[in-house]
């Protein structure tokens, strides 16, 4: 298991926290390769069904990252984000997935550090919970044949 | 299949120390769907942006990624040059390999295969492209000035001059801001209201200009080119047009003691006053908060002795409705009293002043006519120390930036208490001196060598009151930390200059960004100092961040080039990253069901009902419809439409979608 | 042929199927879970029940599955490749307690995937490695019609063998289909003498309520009838009547493709969607659930008769069982024959 | 249910309604929608503890909607349908006249939708006992144990979507499944196909579903995929304090926001 790399991808706005790992960038803070940024205009732009797709192609790990609180480039989208996750971390911990794969924060454009320590930390945490075995089994699975 | 070129720039060596970029190049030849891959040294240099314009041409190429910098550096300049191949420019994507890859990873093979999963991505994304089109929108060629300060004044008359219309709010009663409050100006020591007066004069006769004072910013909408205001004009309770700013009511007001915000709360004024002799418009206001009549229904003597009765109790709040093409906000600055201080007596003690209020006491139009007199006895003071970064640079007050101003401001006072009271002495507490600028260092130099402050570099650490003298303990750092105990008869602080009042509720309103401290958030920090994030929106003065005079000028002018530039054309082109709902042929008209769920989350109102109607004018449908001018592209209703009818251009569901899979698949 | 009789005793009936399972053949039968009787795969002949009039879904997924991989596609550098579904790699599979009115629901499918000289060799392979052995009814309900469309409780017809449970507890084996043969033949010390009992004594007594040859002759001049408006006015067009039906045989093709990897997929569908016969323009010819309702009924009594000579119901009356708002076609089938007869 | 035919009845005699949906015998001691066109039918109309379908679909169904003004009999379920949909522009309140029934079948009489917001208001909402049971029981499961449940009930689905049909919230011409540019749910029913499928379907209902049970009642598989969309009106009320179809304004909790809303989980 100690070989176990995770694969994470972060889904952020472009205006605080794609700002902030590029500060990240630009201070030369180091942080774990396994994240991967997508880069959107706003949190509020984040679909739901962008993280269980991220999931069904073999994610272990996915964080989804926009502007603090009344910070917001478009004033609002981070306000409706949060509401979503809301629900969805509840309805996927009902489901049986397990939310603590889907790491949510708020990165702000001067908050470099924060952004290399949200990757490292998230990453360690990954890798403890380990591959995400369970729902790449369920991708692989073919339609029930064992019932017709 | 897709033509996609693959441009992987070394950026010197920042990316290719940690990242073997021929290796990227040559992965990324194997893609499907890249007709071409190469990599270099300097993509964004002039050879580099040719190569991958020869590129375009030579491959016909019908997508473009060039992996180097952050987007937010080098996009538009990659796209440009797309564009002057002759291929769309939204069909140029840009993958970050130095900021999220080489500057945040150590070399290695883990480094290179995160280069080329990006590499990857993007190549999905832009295969999924389509050309995108400018929006066009007419411009409203009126600018909107929020703030009647210096900055705010300069911006106003430049726009003015190059022939457009402003309107100019102010929500004091007078124009002329914190400078109409200060005596002399360093580093030259010319008189303040010499120079700003006529400025504000040329203000309020200006015939481009039309000044609102008393009045703030109700409400924000609309867009760059299109803003729609409203201006809560407050009720001065003045008919202006009768008015003839005789001031004969502001003599017989029978209310007298009110602290006066133009003498730093170290005057008095009356509850129908005009701030200061030179007010611009120099006509009273009734101040309702402190007006007998408003108060207990009683007195209305004003009312009785103006002789063109002009008085008005009953006059409402009027809201007017503007529209601007162009904002530039002015609000300036605000600084903290000496009341914040709780080791320099929480401002119980009357000769423990802030620096405007040192100023106000030493311009000849004070309350002392110019002289120096402390505030407790009226004696002229012998020894005056003066405290600088009282609360700036101290992480402990939550204040960590340096007010910028004081250095120079300290020095200035030392130097006219100096030539007032010659045989004075005065002290000076710094931590550094800050003297960058034209003729700074000299000025401070000339303070220190000529007029003979004592400059002590420590920190006070407690002011204590003994004897009618305030007694000031610290250390001179100099000195070894030597503690340092002087009776003072008059204490200046230079205290920190933050952010003005209500500042975050405008920002909220304009959907401007912020920072932490409050002050406005530029665009860029370099390459756009006077934008906002919101198009149409300008920066000018110590909204900003704390500025001098000729530095906020300077900021004004600045915006106003801005506002002209903007103003140059009829119509302004957008950047077309709209969202869009679709739309067919009858009978179906559009996958949008109409539930308007969307409507409540777009913060811009962009998002119309569209009622679809057959031959005899019976609605069949009523369907979302974005107004692509009013649409800033955050892409909300996008992620909450349920039906997928809208697409984000540019961030279509396709785009991000193929992303996803990119990414995570090898 | 002639059909032969055995006789098959609940033990041997046990061995039979430990016996097929050692050749590696893959046994289903109706298993109960969650108060639902559905086929799946069975390791003893215990875990099948005996408890059910029908089982919910038809039978019809042994060959015509619910999602089947036509080809694979791959997308690479030089162009994209397309990989044929390997249909060697279909499993042998014994089809255990069909109803007859299941196993007469393949002749539909059968006529539908070969029609025309059009061979479907997936579905053919498929049900070509299936073997039958329904079971006949003991009891009925009365969403039962089989006998209204000449069928029985009873009916060997679709089966390859049709076991039915006499008094004693075993089983009557009728032997209908040469590969029934092949099977009974290879297990002979299975299957004994059969006796002289009856069998029509231990089947289901279902009434017959309509006739179709009655709806078979009229249904086509009744196109334009208002009942199909006022019976479908209930309607909501969720389709599980066509996804538990023996004979359905509409199907969405797509491709599903994650990458540049994907495969070609044949899925259910129902032609009650209404997105089931949209056109890209967003015209749709089948407007309202009226059109659909009728296009499901006369699909069934007119254009498959009329095509490919049979009739598209077997009277399972699954569809009306999994009808969430009582849309029964026993009974609209009877309102359809009193209205052709007016 | 007399004073309901009694209403039914008049509104036909004076054509303020052109049609009266409501509950009626149907085969085999089933319970099904009927349409009342007639004054002298009325008598049909029935109600008792077997009408629980929720007839607030019909209200949105192409060939009933054309019929022109509807009277629909209503009880709870139905009531809180009506708003949400009205709420999200599906329904007019000048086409339809609401006869509310109460649980004894006496008739509640509405004039217009603010009456039923009225009405409505005074009633404690909540989950059936049987389902707020069962989710209490999954959720005192591992989240292992929960993972096995569901993919195991789900993995049943056969994506007939007769969960979807059958909801009067689901009125989209187009559903999210069904697009496929991009393809957001694997069409086919295997058991990730389904998972996202209903992952989705609860997802689209967060803070719309009214718990009338349609979908569990449809699903021929019985799967309890109500259970999940039971969970987000419990979600909706915990976080929100809310819930759906308790107003005819467009309140939804996903299309609105509060800066003080109260999570612990954002970094």
């Amino acid at each position: 298991m100690s070989d176990f790399e995770p694969k994470i991808v972060a889904f952020v706005c472009n205006w605080c926290t794609y700002a902030g790992a590029d500060l990240t960038g630009t201070s030369r803070i180091k942080y774990a390769t396994n994240v991967k940024i997508i880069r959107f205009p706003c949190t509020g732009r984040i679909d739901f069904m962008l993280l269980m797709k991220s999931f069904a192609n073999g994610a272990d790990g996915i964080i989804v990252s926009g502007c603090h609180p009344n910070d917001c480039h478009y004033t609002s989208g981070n306000f409706h984000a949060r509401r979503r996750w809301m629900v969805f971390k509840e309805l996927a911990d009902f489901i049986g997935i397990d939310s603590n794969r889907v790491c949510f924060s708020w990165v702000s454009a001067a908050e470099g550090a924060k952004w290399a320590e949200i990757v490292n930390t998230f990453t360690d945490e990954v890798r403890k919970l380990g591959s995400h075995k369970a729902y790449i089994d369920l991708t692989k699975a073919e339609h029930n044949n064992a019932i017709l | 299949m897709a033509r996609i070129g693959v441009f992987i720039c070394h950026c010197g060596e920042n990316i290719s120390a940690t990242v073997d970029c021929e290796k990227v190049a040559n992965t990324a030849a194997g893609f499907p769907g890249v007709a071409f891959s190469t990599h270099y040294k300097y993509m964004c240099s002039d050879p580099g942006q040719n190569l991958v314009k020869e590129a375009i041409k030579e491959h016909k190429l019908d997508g473009v990624v060039v992996a180097a910098c952050s987007p937010r550096m080098h996009e538009p300049t990659f796209r440009r040059a797309t564009a002057e191949a002759g291929l769309n420019p939204y069909l140029c994507e840009m993958a970050n390999l130095r900021e999220h890859v080489s500057w945040v990873h150590e070399k290695g093979e883990a480094t290179t295969n995160k280069a080329i999963d990006s590499v990857r991505t993007l190549v999905e994304k832009v295969k999924r492209n389509t050309p995108l089109h400018p929006i066009r929108v007419p411009v409203t060629k009126t600018a909107l000035v929020i703030g009647g300060g210096v900055a705010g004044i300069q911006a106003a008359l430049d726009i003015a001059n190059t022939g457009h219309k402003v309107i100019m709010i102010e929500r004091d009663p007078s124009i002329g801001g914190h400078m109409s409050q200060l005596s002399e100006t360093f580093p030259t020591l010319d008189c303040s209201q010499c120079i700003l007066t006529p400025r504000m004069v040329e203000v309020a006769q200006h015939s481009n200009i039309t000044l609102y004072t008393y009045a703030e910013v109700e409400s924000v909408d609309g867009f760059i080119g299109n803003f729609k205001i409203k201006i809560r004009k407050k009720a001065k309770s003045i008919d202006e047009k009768a008015c003839t700013g005789c001031g004969l009511c502001t003599t017989k007001c029978p209310t007298k003691k009110i602290a006066s915000e133009f003498e730093q709360y170290l005057g008095k004024r009356p509850a129908i006053y005009v701030p200061f002799p030179q007010a611009v418009p120099n006509k009273p206001v009734i101040d309702k908060e402190n007006c007998t009549y408003y108060l207990k229904g009683k007195c209305r003597i004003c009312e009785k002795i103006c002789p063109t009765k002009a008085i008005r109790f009953d006059q409402p709040d009027e809201i007017l409705d503007v529209e601007v093409g162009a904002i530039v906000v002015a609000t300036g600055f605000d600084v903290k009293g000496t009341d914040f201080f709780p080791e320099y007596g929480y401002g119980n003690y009357k000769d423990g002043i802030t620096g405007v209020q040192f100023h106000h006491r030493a311009s000849a139009s004070g309350p002392t006519q110019g002289m120096i007199r402390r505030p407790s006895d009226g004696e002229i003071p012998k020894k005056v120390v003066f405290i600088k970064c009282a609360g700036s640079r101290d992480p402990a007050k939550r204040y960590e930036y340096c007010s910028k101003i004081c250095c120079m401001y300290t020095a200035k006072h030392a130097m006219l208490y100096k030539h007032k009271v010659h045989d004075g002495n005065a002290y000076v507490f710094y931590m550094d001196i800050r003297a960058a600028g034209k003729n700074y260092e000299e000025f401070t130099r000339r303070a220190i060598t000529e007029d003979g402050a004592k400059y002590i570099r420590g920190r006070v650490s407690r002011i204590y009151e003994k004897n009618g003298k305030l007694i000031v303990s610290g250390a001179d750092t100099l000195m070894g930390g030597m503690p340092v105990e002087i009776e003072a008869d008059l204490v200046i602080l230079a205290t920190v200059s933050v952010a003005s009042k209500g500042a975050e509720e405008l920002a909220q309103k304009l959907h401007v960004s912020y920072d932490q401290n409050k002050f406005f958030t530029e665009a860029h920090p370099k390459l756009k100092p006077v934008e906002t994030n919101t198009a149409g929106i300008f920066l000018a003065g110590a909204c900003h961040a704390p500025k001098d005079i000729p530095e906020s000028v300077a900021m004004a002018s600045g915006a106003a080039g801005k506002v002209a530039c903007l103003f140059s054309n009829d119509e302004l082109t957008r950047e077309p990253v709209v969202a869009e709902v679709n739309r067919f042929a009858p009978p179906l008209f559009s996958t949008c069901v109409g539930c308007f769920m969307c409507q409540p989350v777009c913060p811009y109102q962009a998002i119309e009902r569209e009622q679809i109607k057959d031959r005899s004018g019976n609605v069949i449908k009523e369907l979302a419809r974005i107004n692509p001018g009013l649409c800033q592209g955050c892409g909300t209703c996008v992620a909450l439409c349920r039906s997928k009818s809208i697409e984000l251009h540019g961030y279509t569901n396709s785009q991000v979608m193929a992303e996803v899979v990119a990414m995570l698949n090898e | 042929m002639n059909i032969e009789k055995k006789l098959l005793k609940p033990a041997s009936f046990e061995k039979l199927v430990l016996k097929l399972k050692e050749e590696r053949k893959q046994v289903f039968a109706p298993v109960k879970k969650d108060d639902l009787v559905n086929f799946a795969e069975i390791s003893s002949l215990q875990e099948m029940t005996d408890d059910y009039i029908v089982t919910v879904q038809s039978a019809k997924s042994v060959a015509f599955p619910k999602v089947e991989t036509l080809f694979d596609i791959q997308t690479t550098k030089e162009g994209v490749i397309l990989t044929d579904k390997d249909i060697n790699a279909i499993p042998e599979i014994v089809m255990l307690g069909a109803r007859p009115c299941d196993a007469a629901g393949f002749d539909s499918l059968n006529a539908i995937f070969t029609w025309d000289g059009l061979i479907d060799n997936i579905y053919t392979t498929r049900l070509k490695r299936t073997t039958i052995i329904g079971i006949s009814c003991s009891k009925c309900d009365a969403k039962c019609f089989c006998t209204s469309l000449n069928g029985n409780p009873g009916a060997t017809k679709g089966s390859d063998i049709l076991l039915t449970k006499i008094d004693n507890g075993d089983f009557l084996a009728e032997i209908v289909t040469e590969k029934g043969d092949t099977l009974v033949k290879k297990y002979s010390d299975l299957f004994e003498t059969a006796t002289d009992a009856d069998k029509n004594k231990f089947i289901a007594d279902v009434p017959v309520k309509f006739d179709v040859k009655t709806i078979l002759d009229n249904i086509s001049s009744h196109f334009e009838n208002g009942l199909w408006a006022e019976q479908s006015l209930r309607c909501i067009s969720c389709g599980a009547c066509a996804y538990v039906c023996p004979t359905c045989a509409c199907f969405d093709i797509q491709d599903l493709t994650n990458g540049h990897e994907g495969h070609r997929k044949r899925s259910w569908d129902s032609c009650g969607f209404s997105l089931f016969t949209i056109h890209t323009s967003g015209h749709n010819p089948r407007e309202v659930q009226s059109q659909r309702w009728r296009q499901r009924v006369m699909h069934k009594f007119a254009y498959m008769p009329e095509r490919q000579q049979v009739v598209g119901c077997v009277g399972c009356g699954r569809c009306s069982r999994a009808c969430p708002v009582d849309m029964n076609l026993k009974e609209h089938l009877i309102n359809l024959t009193e209205e052709v007869v007016k | 249910m007399d004073s309901v035919r009694k209403k039914a009845k008049e509104l036909l005699d004076n054509n303020t309604v052109n049609v009266i949906i409501g509950y009626g015998e149907g085969s085999d001691n089933n319970v099904r929608a009927i349409f009342i066109h007639k004054p002298e039918d009325v008598d049909k109309l029935i109600y008792d503890e077997r009408c629980v379908q929720n007839l607030a679909f019909y209200l949105m169904k192409h060939e009933v909607k054309h019929k022109g003004k509807l009277g629909i009999v209503a009880p709870l379920t139905v009531l809180r349908t009506i708003l949400q949909v009205a709420s999200e522009y599906q329904v007019k309140e000048d086409v339809v006249v609401v006869l509310g029934v109460a649980p004894d079948g006496g008739y509640i009489e509405f004039n217009g939708f603010k009456d039923i917001e009225n009405y409505i208001a005074t009633i404690s909402i909540d989950l059936p006992e049987k389902e707020k049971e069962m989710i209490k029981k999954l959720e005192g499961m591992s989240l292992e144990q929960r993972w096995q449940f569901w993919t195991k009930q789900l993995s049943r689905c056969i994506k007939c979507y007769a969960c979807r049909a059958t909801c009067p919230m689901c009125y989209c011409t187009r559903c999210q499944v069904e697009c496929n540019q991009p393809q957001w749910v694997t069409v086919e029913a295997t058991p990730l196909g389904n998972l996202e499928w209903h992952f989705m379907r609860a997802m689209h209902l967060a803070g719309r579903c009214v718990n009338c049970g349609e979908c569990a009642r449809a699903c021929p598989l019985g799967i309890p995929i109500n259970l999940l969309t039971y969970k987000t009106v419990l979600t909706v009320k915990d976080k929100f304090d809310t819930y759906a179809g308790t107003t005819a304004s467009m309140d939804s909790v996903l299309s609105s926001y509060k800066t003080d809303d109260k999570e612990n989980f954002i970094r």
